[in-house]
């Protein structure tokens, strides 16, 4: 260690300089237009009118790790629902108070160690009222065990859960349809739309990821498809951080099915698309993956995309009349101008999560408590921009809320499934990749 | 305990050792009697440390067996050779670096006694070993602090900490000034009086090869070409030719 | 012998019981945050016995915990199927034995490598396990295995008392190796392997007694988090744990008594402030400071704190 | 119909190979000159990725030319990295300079997701496709394979005959040697790791061409590319090139004939069994 060693002086300037450089350039960068960082999550205060009460909403996102994406639309979407409640004067709660929201969120960085430890601190130190979920599944079930200890509400929002797990838990509620009747709205479309007219529709390949969320919607899709009447020519499994689909579509390929249907995430969804095209193995309709629904997936994919359809919670152009909260332009133009870009679905279920809590607060009488308020989330119905809301009381579990099907046509995703007013034609069969 | 010559500590019978198509020993016999010093002398490469390393069982030889006290420890893995009382010491000096003094002696000492004898009576052993090496007032001082000649002191400490009946010592005196060479034979005759230990020694200061050994064994490219008394093989014609090369005109 | 060990062993007991006290009369929430700093005090200690005294550098040590957790759950919902089922601190320790046998058996193969081989071979084993977790229907798939209601509901205060424990057990273990046979036989192995073996340390088989012995320990930890959570799912097997423990043990002082304590406090003192006030920015910035400490003080602090006392003659275990 | 399925495998395979070679590549020779194993090799290859394909975008000229421009900021990038951080790990202790190591692929990914945002992208582009029968090729991986084996060839044949290659290889001997024959071990160490890197970025932009990438996508990259570095014996370019076709072939074949999802298990236990068998990596001893 002795030959060629810089004095420790000289170096502590040099490398103290270097950490400082290295975390500014870091922040600044940060602030680039592209990507911007959230405000600070406690809204401005509105101006006081009347007896003011506050509830506190925690929760935790992965703001950084392979989740971020989910994880920042989403925990924005909660921000905005805030902001907007506390402009609008607060929640008119059912015992006559009006309530200020204030909403604390922390990274969780998508791993168990730390969802323990925040989430004591935010019903414990913080004293939150309510919490809503963190957004990837193990996780969110790891949150079970403390809320219910501690008997506070939590609604989910786009943490997908499998209903072989449910145990007896009684303070949870879900906004998503939940994993296993993703494909459901798919099949169903297909089913009223394309069979009628194409008896060959009825052979389909399915194939799903083996992570939590792909691993409960490809199989119970593949059962809901053979309950239907669907003849499944080809089903498998693929390793969830696989990039390469050669080989497993050079099979599916061989079973020569008329319609491909992949429970997958945004990174297989582009992948097996192109790998489609350089196998150029056609089929009249595709389902890649939930991926499809991201802006991203059209740019990097171009006319490739063209004519893939997907199933999602909710899309731009999905105009459900809501009986409760903003439309769904309303939506649309509050998110853009907050953050400047578009809302995916993981924005709208973040949205919704709020709205299932305001809307609860305003029907019960004893808004702060939790289980009381657990009960009048159990009984609600009602219709907002996001879809329907409607749980099994005792389970919690999501029954009303419907997924709908979009299908890109021209650069656009058009909503081709529920059959609502301004539903759009489906394109089928699309195109051959050769043809493009 | 040896049916064989009561006597003899350790024979190498007929050992081979290839090294792909190099034969660093062929057909090497040596055998050491009890209580005598070997010298071991030959050039560079001639295949003094691979003998040393066939006889610590790291290397495997083709051929031949290697007998302690008329045991076979051929196939036995070095550590269970130490254990039977072989200490080594190696040519470039490899310390603990980052333990003390101290714990470089307890390591070989903890390990020598086959049951574990108690932690204290091992220590004061140490701690013997330590004044006749005199490297008592380092005693707490991380090995790679220490000069070379205190480094070359530490390892054969560390090979009598093993409580050894054979201990091979490996060039201790290269490098050392001539004072200290002297000083290093004083404290091996010492250690012999100490400990009535065999010893094979390899060393290139024949000054001190020759003063310090009963019997000297010479290699040359692998194969034995002279034993004898110090007097004997210095005289001896292939000897010369081995280490100064053919004389012109013979 | 400098009068040393002793004090060291005292001062990271009585710093446990200090944490253990406060941890106890403190809200939950305290409780909570301590008992995420001792897990991973445990397993920096478990990494510590095997990587920290041996030198072989173990990236894949998430890998006994996560089994640990598995063994948990899978035994939990085995019993139960049979009506029956088994006080906490059984599973605790079937989950320990159970990550020391897959130790014993896995470390015969890999423990012939050195050096980078087998930095890589552990990164793989541990790839290895959490992808074929990932593909057997029995160990839940991606979804984990869920034991909510089979396992005492969530107690923080009780799950702490049992870290705690396994925190103490593992401390003395360290210590009790660091004085015997066992650590002058690793760090001689560490220092130059091939001279201990001629020194009369059987090497294969302490280092994998070293490897087995982390492995227990961390196995303890990985039964207490699925006990914490009522469910065990293959993130338990994230590399980026192994990483966590591998800085807390390099910041804290590599293959000594204090090291691990040291360097896990600091870790996660650290890491959960940054955590949470920059929930985009935390791990630039650990990432800088990880990098300058490692730069200054590669010995870590007792490395450290043992330059400023080897003057007085005193040096930190 | 079962010989199309070899075939298209074995295609497949062959060409991901290149790329794992190629990839392989930039790790071992790095660790071949310095002996540090590159634990960043993910996040730089993503980072190549990020810039090739911003290249790509923002100057909108030929994906090849943006890739290749892309390599030449690698070796820039290598060397700032060197400068700052890496010389002074040579010296550090191993377990320490792994560990530093981590820490620049934590603030890689971390200031990548926070400049470009977490969605993940893709170079749109294609080539047109050729095929036979059921089997096809498609065009971009083509171009990804000869721009790889180039790559490999270009570095084995400096490595082989000019000096600096020869002053490379005498240093991978053995570095104390090289420095007594005059070789300036330190210009070696800073030249040789950001040939490495540019590897890394090369490979990295190649990727952005056929698969979509993302701040957080390179570990999966980073464990093939050990896995491959390792069965081609560490240190030893030549060695990677083969292996990263083994590598290639396993994963196509595990893909088809079993299901995917066991295929990095499979290269794995590979892994673990040429341990096993040849300690040294299968071209141990054959430099």
């Amino acid at each position: 260690m002795s030959e060629g060693k810089i004095s420790r002086r000289k170096y502590l300037k040099y490398a103290g300089a270097a950490v400082a450089a290295g975390a500014a350039a870091a922040a600044g960068y940060g602030l680039s237009q592209y990507y911007k960082p959230p405000t600070p999550t406690a809204p401005t205060p509105t101006t006081p009118t009347g007896v003011k009460k506050k509830v506190r909403v925690g929760g935790t996102k992965p703001f950084t790790g392979a989740e971020a994406l989910p994880g920042k639309s989403e925990g924005d979407a909660n921000k905005l629902w805030a902001k907007m409640v506390n402009e609008a004067g607060g929640i008119r709660a059912g015992d006559g108070n009006t309530y200020e929201v204030e909403l604390i969120l922390y990274n969780d960085e998508d791993r168990p160690e730390n969802v323990g430890r925040l989430y004591e601190k935010l019903i414990v130190e913080d004293k939150v009222d309510f919490l809503f979920g963190p957004v990837y599944g193990p996780l969110g079930m790891a949150t079970v065990p403390i809320v219910e200890k501690y008997k506070k509400l939590e609604v989910y929002g786009t943490c997908s859960f499998n209903p072989k797990d449910y145990r007896d838990w009684k303070y949870i509620v879900h906004t998503i349809t939940n994993g296993p009747s993703y494909m459901e709205a798919i099949l169903d479309m297909i089913w009223e739309r394309v069979v009628p007219n194409d008896p060959e529709a009825k052979n389909i390949a399915v194939t799903h990821g083996d992570d939590a969320f792909r691993q409960t919607a490809g199989s119970y899709g593949y059962e809901y498809a053979k309950k239907k009447g669907f003849n499944v020519v080809f089903y498998e499994t693929y390793h969830s951080a696989i990039t390469d689909f050669a080989p497993l579509l050079a099979k599916v390929k061989a079973a020569q099915p008329t319609i491909y249907l992949n429970a997958g995430v945004y990174t297989d969804a582009i992948q097996i698309i192109k790998q489609m095209r350089e196998l150029d193995f056609n089929v009249k309709l595709v389902w890649a993956g939930t991926g499809t629904v991201f802006p991203s997936f059209y740019e990097s994919l171009g006319k490739n995309a063209e004519g893939c359809i997907t199933c999602t919670q909710w899309e731009k152009g999905i105009v459900y009349q809501q009986d409760y909260g903003p439309s769904h332009d309303e939506f649309l133009a509050a998110f853009q101008r907050e953050y400047g870009y578009q809302p995916d679905y993981h924005a709208a279920t973040g949205f919704q999560q709020g709205l299932v809590l305001q809307r609860a607060m305003e029907l019960c009488d004893d808004p702060l408590n939790s289980d009381a308020m657990r009960k009048v989330a159990g009984e609600i119905e009602m219709t907002t921009f996001y879809g329907k809301y409607k749980v099994d009381p005792v389970t919690g579990w999501q029954i009303g809320h419907k997924m709908g099907v979009v299908q890109w046509q021209n650069g656009e995703k058009a909503v081709v499934w529920p059959m609502l007013t301004g539903v759009k034609d489906l394109v089928y069969p699309i195109k051959k990749w050769s043809e493009r | 305990m040896s049916r064989m010559n009561r006597e003899s500590m350790l024979v190498v019978d007929n050992v081979t050792k290839r090294f792909g198509g190099l034969r660093a020993l062929n057909k090497v016999n040596v055998e050491v009697k009890r209580g005598e010093i070997l010298g071991l002398i030959g050039p560079n490469g001639s295949g003094k440390t691979t003998l040393f390393n066939v006889i610590m069982g790291f290397y495997h030889p083709e051929e031949g067996r290697v007998l302690l006290q008329g045991e076979d420890i051929t196939d036995l893995k070095p550590h269970q050779i130490a254990r039977r009382g072989v200490g080594r010491t190696f040519q470039i000096v490899r310390p603990f670096g980052d333990m003390t003094v101290l714990e470089n002696i307890l390591v070989s000492g903890l390990f020598s006694v086959p049951r574990g004898g108690e932690h204290r009576k091992i220590e004061d052993r140490c701690h013997e070993i330590l004044k006749i090496t005199n490297l008592t007032e380092r005693i707490n001082d991380p090995a790679d602090e220490l000069s070379i000649a205190e480094k070359r002191r530490l390892e054969i400490a560390r090979a009598l900490a093993l409580d050894p009946q054979l201990l091979l010592l490996d060039e201790t005196m290269a490098g050392l000034t001539h004072a200290e060479v002297d000083q290093a034979l004083q404290m091996i005759s010492g250690i012999r009086k100490e400990f009535g230990l065999t010893m094979i020694v390899v060393e290139h200061v024949m000054r001190a090869i020759m003063s310090i050994s009963d019997r000297i064994v010479v290699l040359s490219e692998g194969r034995k070409i002279a034993e004898g008394t110090p007097k004997e093989v210095s005289e001896n014609e292939q000897v010369l030719t081995a280490y100064l090369g053919h004389r012109k005109g013979s | 012998m400098r009068g040393i060990g002793f004090n060291s062993l005292t001062m990271s007991l009585g710093f446990l019981i200090l944490i253990g006290i406060y941890g106890m009369v403190a809200d939950t929430a305290t409780t909570s945050y301590l008992h995420a700093m001792v897990e991973l005090m445990i397993l920096a200690y478990s990494l510590n016995l095997f990587t920290g005294l041996s030198g072989y550098a173990n990236f894949g040590h998430v890998v006994f915990y996560g089994l640990g957790a598995y063994t948990v759950s899978v035994s939990a919902v085995g019993l139960s199927s049979m009506g029956m089922s088994l006080p906490t601190p059984v599973y605790v320790l079937g989950a320990g034995v159970f990550a020391a046998i897959f130790a014993l058996v896995i470390g015969f193969p890999i423990l012939r490598l050195r050096g980078d081989y087998f930095a890589i071979a552990t990164l793989g084993i541990n790839e290895a396990v959490r992808v074929t977790i990932c593909n057997t229907k029995e160990l839940g798939e991606g979804r984990g295995i869920y034991i909510l209601g089979l396992v005492p509901s969530y107690d923080i205060k009780m799950l702490y008392i049992q870290l705690l424990l396994v925190a103490f057990a593992v401390v003395v273990t360290t210590h009790i190796v660091l004085k015997t046979k066992l650590g002058y036989g690793l760090r001689a192995i560490r220092a130059d392997e091939d001279v201990a073996e001629i020194m009369g340390v059987n090497t294969s088989k302490y280092k994998i007694m070293a490897y087995a012995l982390g492995a227990f320990f961390a196995g303890l930890a990985g039964g207490v988090v699925t006990l914490q959570f009522a469910c065990s799912f293959p993130e338990y097997l994230f590399i980026g744990r192994s990483v966590d423990m591998f800085s807390a043990i390099i910041i804290g002082g590599i293959g000594t008594l204090l090291g691990p304590l040291i360097g896990s406090v600091i870790f996660w003192i650290v890491k959960d402030a940054l955590l949470i006030q920059f929930p985009y920015f935390h791990l630039i910035i650990f990432g800088v400071a990880l990098i300058v400490l490692i730069l200054f003080f590669p010995r870590g602090i007792v490395g450290l704190a043992n330059r400023v006392l080897a003057k007085r003659g005193k040096v930190l275990e | 119909m079962a010989f199309e399925l070899l075939a298209q495998t074995i295609i497949n395979g062959l060409f991901i190979g290149f790329l794992f070679g190629l990839a392989g590549m930039g790790l071992t020779l790095i660790f071949g000159i310095m002996r540090i194993l590159n634990f960043a090799h993910g996040a730089i290859i993503m980072l190549g990725a990020y810039t090739a394909f911003w290249i790509f975008i923002l100057y909108s000229i030929n994906p090849l030319v943006a890739i290749l421009i892309g390599t030449v900021a690698g070796l820039i990038f290598g060397v700032v990295l060197y400068m700052i951080l890496v010389n002074r790990l040579v010296r550090a202790p191993a377990l320490a300079s792994l560990l530093a190591l981590f820490g620049v692929s934590m603030i890689l990914e971390n200031s990548m997701l926070n400049l470009w945002s977490p969605n993940p992208r893709s170079i749109p582009v294609d080539y047109p496709t050729i095929s036979y029968g059921l089997v096809t090729i498609s065009g971009s991986r083509v171009l990804v394979s000869i721009v790889a084996i180039a790559a490999s060839v270009l570095l084995l044949a400096t490595l082989k005959w000019t000096r600096f290659g020869r002053m490379i290889r005498a240093t991978v001997q053995d570095s104390r040697a090289a420095t007594l024959m005059g070789v300036d071990v330190n210009k070696v160490y800073a030249l040789g790791f950001s040939i490495g890197i540019a590897l890394a970025f090369l490979a990295g932009g190649l990727l952005a061409l056929i698969y979509p990438f993302e701040p957080f996508g390179g570990l999966q990259y980073a464990l093939y590319s050990f896995v491959v570095v390792v069965l081609g014996t560490l240190g030893n370019p030549a060695g990677c090139l083969f292996a990263g076709l083994i590598i290639g072939l396993i994963h196509s074949i595990t893909g088809s004939y079993w299901t995917l999802n066991m295929s990095p298990a499979v290269a794995y236990l590979i892994l673990v069994l040429t341990f096993l068998l040849r300690p040294g990596g299968i071209m141990a001893g054959r430099e």
